[in-house]
């Protein structure tokens, strides 16, 4: 879950780091009050897409009357399909220099890995490597006052930054720890007259650690669609295609929309029920998809914890219930499949038992559909293997 | 001679008594795999599906000790459920629940790795000596013996991979899932080093997935030092961009993560690289 | 640095352990309102002695008038030595079972390690070594859930034990953990209809990290002369003989105390002036023993990162600024032994080479001094080797 | 051979501008020591006796590997400084300074076990290859080649011991101050097993104290492994009571911690046990 640079900044502020003056505002003229109490400011949006310098999302405003147009102007935009409703108004910082810093996780070291760089600003991703101190840090150790130091050291920081930067890391990796975050980024961290200055923020926190914080508030980056899917346990994008893919498993759904585009169709969406999605769950999500209005549906279950003879319940259910009438395409393998297909079988549905014909099937049933024929409905099952 | 596991192996398993642990016990057992006990805090004394259960991990390994474990616990509760299997002296352990925290698989790696204990996972269908013993959930009748070792990082498209290889008569020496999360416990390189030394293994197929860099990372070992033939397949080439982390996820991955990037990485290491799951057995035989 | 009952219990408390409800009082009249306010009482002198229920610290008290004249029958008590000004008064519990539970340091595993027993309570010493728990925790994890539920089995703990316990134990290894402690032991830990509530609270500071705590109370178990000593940096413990020494190190302190018993003398303190003492605090070291009119002087050197010319320098200051008029013995050996022979020479004292020379010779300076000589003084110094 | 350090040990020496730092590293260069390197964040690019400083050992490990530490640095920053050390890769640490907190050396000796590095002290003196190399602040002149091998907990009192070896001809292999904390690195156990297998050393002395169970432990040891003779003194037969740990104290230790305890478990393990220190050279010219 990404935070918006306001409430990141306001958690940076809570671990002792020092953040710009500023207010959140909705309005120009609540962002011409806080030009006015601020001075010189910057107007910033406050959404979670990225680039919003070079979107126009960010401007400096020297007087109120200049900050009450910006923020007009800035508020009418949507940055990358994002709306957004909040500004944060803050004060312009006198900047002496940029530094970059990070932590995350590196899975390569399996560990919290922090980043860190003389050379912070808008162009870090074009600054070698070598002037990029990379720094996993021992987990049972967490991060110790020599860690920073050395991390002072290759940084080339000068001794007075390393003064600041030993107070500073640790609450930062402390803030990492208690709060589960994936990432915690400042860029720029700058060096202003008063001392080191988040001048950004940018904090995700673990959607599977945010049980453990009630005191964070949510943020949602999806659409409706998307939302309901995730409240239903599923994962679930739209991609805009024809056809309605439902799979079980990050990995072979990903292989399925591949093998969709090998043969020539285009997916509505990425869908995966995950591992042992029971009836219910199943069920659910082909109403989803149906709402979609796909040309037509491609099931492809492979079952291990998933269970064959669930899925086929779960199609039967929403048959009954809600009527399916656009074209299917299942293929059924794994923990009873042969129940499964038993169960579609009575169902007037023929299973596949290989993936390639499944969706090579799904792709000519929306063919079909895209040009006015209703063959190949779940009503007249296609000729399966 | 098998890698991690073999019909000897003694299993213990963890959160026995919910629906998932009862019901892939029975499964296991029916594979083959030695069950001697599970754990449940507080239904020891129960018997499930013939394995005694235990209050703790530590109560199990006094009545009969075990050698490695497989985890059903609720996510929430992986963490510490692992920290006992891992300080009651199991050797190797399957966390099979999704949505793990990544501290807490942080934390459970760095534990393993002091204790020198294999961790299997999170989030992975677990692992199978084919014939021998499987520790995981995977369907039991696709994975017979035979020459081909499969190490991936996705669960149902493995089972589809080997399933495929069954179909065309090609067994397999050892499969295993790495498990889906940004952070697990195996990653390809130390699977591949097994299989470099495993007589039973002939040819090894690497299932991969776009984000993050651990198939460049498999393709500089293949290149450097793998001595027998892989096939890749890597799922995801027009799957929309993941979620990013920052420019840091950028500085730390430079060019790597992208399908482009791991397809030509396995090619230039000497990797067959499949277009669809189908066409793997083919390039297998070519190589075998 | 051991705390008083009362203050264990507000920092039990501050970690979520249940305490009994009570006031800290000085006064029968205090006592007797404490009780008035809380029912049937137990009245309990706030000492850092043991055995107070032995010694008839501790009493109840079914009514304020009994809780009158118990609080000034104890207030009136000296307990192995020490006076005291608090009482702390309680509810009387309902006590269903007594628990012990402990968390200390141990040396062998070099951890924090958990004591914990079904029998509680004052005979805790003589429990069967079986039927207390041992359980060393890894510092680097922490106390986990599965430990505590561990050490419940081995306890033999009901369900209903554990649940409890498993809220309580880590809030207990936090305590430890956050204030450095050496030792917090609660016994007994009684299980009353409210479930575990703490009816005694032992808890040990750790000195040596007490600087990281300002917010802790500062207590004293020591005599004004141990306080001064201790304030100047060394380790002092009056013993009440004839023979003051001084030596540098616990162990050649101790072995010292050792000889001077060996050859029939009786050592009037412990005073380890430490490693790398200098002019200043050997010569504070000196001053502090002439105050307590010893028979004779015993300084033991042998030098390592003290240097013996410091000491001797120390010597001559203090005969020079305040005069010595108790016979010394000097020992001098190791760094700088040369020089700091030299010095001593110049003042007229001579200086034994070995230990136990220069032993038997206090002894024998503390003899004729308590015989009424003035033989041996620093004035006239003894014959050395 | 001997044992833990040699001429050949490079040694980095932690808080080489202070006091203590600089007047002890001209002492062990002096004795021989082979000193490559000195540690004082902010002071890099300083000489003190010959030694180049750097600002962190990782800096001062780039320049030279080292591999043994000494650390005169003031308590409160001890533990960042060992785990420095430890994290740089050095093999050996010897840690000076009094009133390190007990947690801080527990948090110590954890990661040293982990890392497989030796902790000497804290609260020690050090430790000295006799002729060979010296890491600590003992004084030079009384340690000379010679075939005793002595432990201490306390560190003048074994001067006191090693200098009236000297007096009568009989030098020491390597002498090893554990130090004087209820929590250190090594125990008399670790040491006596290393001088078991050390050709250089015929005989060990023990330098023991009142408190603690680490005599009873090395009693039991010398009982059932010891192939060499073992002298033994123990201070604190007159000393009053130290503080105990509550009954936690009485729990752990039950019979053992007291004078008459220890003494009485040294002889039961065959280990000659002198009543002062002046005796000890004759019990030795007995067994060598």
């Amino acid at each position: 879950m990404k935070l918006y640079e306001y409430m990141g900044k306001k958690l940076l502020h809570r671990y002792d780091l020092q953040i710009p003056r500023g207010k959140v505002v909705e309005t120009p003229a609540q962002a011409a009050e806080a030009a006015a109490e601020l001075g010189e400011v910057v107007v910033k949006s406050q959404v979670l897409a990225g680039k919003r310098g070079k979107s126009g999302g960010i401007a400096f405003a020297a007087t109120p009357g200049e900050a009450r147009r910006e923020a007009a102007r800035i508020l009418a935009l949507k940055l990358q399909g994002q709306a957004f409703d909040k500004l944060l108004v803050e004060e312009k910082l006198t900047i002496e220099q940029e530094l970059y810093l990070a932590l995350t996780v590196d899975g390569l070291s399996r560990c919290p890995v922090i980043l860190a760089s003389l050379d912070g600003g808008m162009d870090i991703e074009d600054v070698p490597a070598e002037r990029i101190v990379f720094w996993p840090v021992d987990i049972n150790l967490g991060l110790q006052p020599f860690m920073v130091r050395e991390i002072c050291r290759r940084m080339g920081a000068s001794f007075e930054l390393a003064r600041q930067l030993l107070v500073l890391l640790p609450g930062l990796y402390r803030l990492f720890r208690d709060l589960d975050a994936e990432l915690v980024e400042i860029n720029p961290l700058a060096l202003t007259p008063r001392g080191l200055v988040a001048a950004d923020a940018k904090i995700t926190i673990d959607d599977d650690a945010l049980y453990r914080h009630p005191q964070l508030p949510r943020i949602h980056e999806k659409t409706d669609l998307e939302l309901k899917a995730g409240e239903m346990g599923l994962a679930y994008v739209e991609l805009g295609g024809e056809i309605a893919v439902i799979a079980n498993g990050a990995g072979i759904t990903m292989a399925t929309l591949d093998m969709v585009h090998h043969y020539g169709g285009t997916p509505a969406n990425f869908l995966d029920i995950g591992g042992g999605a029971g009836v219910e769950r199943t069920a659910q999500a082909l109403e989803l998809l149906l709402e979609t209005k796909p040309k037509a549906v491609l099931i492809n279950i492979f079952g291990g914890i998933t269970r064959c003879d669930d899925v086929a319940k779960a199609f039967v259910r929403v048959k009954e219930n809600k009527g399916i009438d656009v074209p299917v395409a299942v293929r059924l393998g794994g923990t009873n499949e042969t129940e499964g297909r038993a169960i579609l079988k009575k169902a007037g549905l023929e299973v596949f038992l290989s993936m390639d014909e499944a969706v090579r099937q799904a792709v000519g049933l929306a063919r079909e559909r895209a040009n006015g024929s209703t063959v190949g409905s779940a009503e007249t099952a296609p000729q399966g293997e | 001679m098998a890698i991690y596991i073999d019909e000897n192996t003694r299993v213990l398993v963890q959160g026995i008594t919910g629906n998932q642990g009862s019901f892939h016990t029975a499964q296991m057992i029916a594979y083959g795999t030695r069950v001697v006990g599970g754990v449940s805090p507080g239904k020891g004394g129960q018997v499930v599906e013939g394995v005694p259960v235990y209050d703790t991990v530590f109560a199990a390994m006094e009545a009969e000790p075990a050698d490695a474990g497989i985890l059903f616990t609720p996510a929430p509760y992986a963490r510490d459920a692992a920290f006992e299997a891992i300080a009651a002296g199991l050797k190797l352990i399957a966390l099979i629940p999704e949505h793990i925290s990544l501290h807490d698989t942080m934390e459970i790696c760095a534990y393993a790795r002091r204790k020198g204990v294999v961790v299997v996972g999170p989030n992975t269908f677990g692992l199978v000596s084919s014939g021998r013993c499987k520790i995981g959930f995977m369907p039991n009748r696709y994975f017979v013996p035979g020459p081909v070792g499969v190490i991936s990082r996705s669960g149902t498209l493995c089972y589809e991979i080997v399933g495929n290889l069954t179909n065309h008569g090609l067994g397999t020496s050892t499969v295993v899932g790495l498990g889906g999360d940004r952070v697990t416990g195996l990653n390809f390189i130390d699977v591949l080093q097994e299989f470099a030394g495993d007589p039973d293994t002939g040819a090894v197929v690497l299932v991969g997935e776009i984000g993050g860099s651990a198939e460049e990372e498999a393709a500089r070992y293949i290149a450097a030092s793998m001595n027998k033939p892989v096939v890749a397949y890597v799922a995801g080439k027009s799957a929309p961009p993941g979620k990013r982390m920052g420019h840091a996820g950028a500085i730390i991955e430079r060019d790597r993560g992208t399908f482009a990037g791991k397809i030509g990485a396995l090619r230039e290491a000497g990797v067959k690289v499949a277009e669809l799951p189908s066409q793997i057995p083919a390039l297998l035989k070519a190589v075998l």
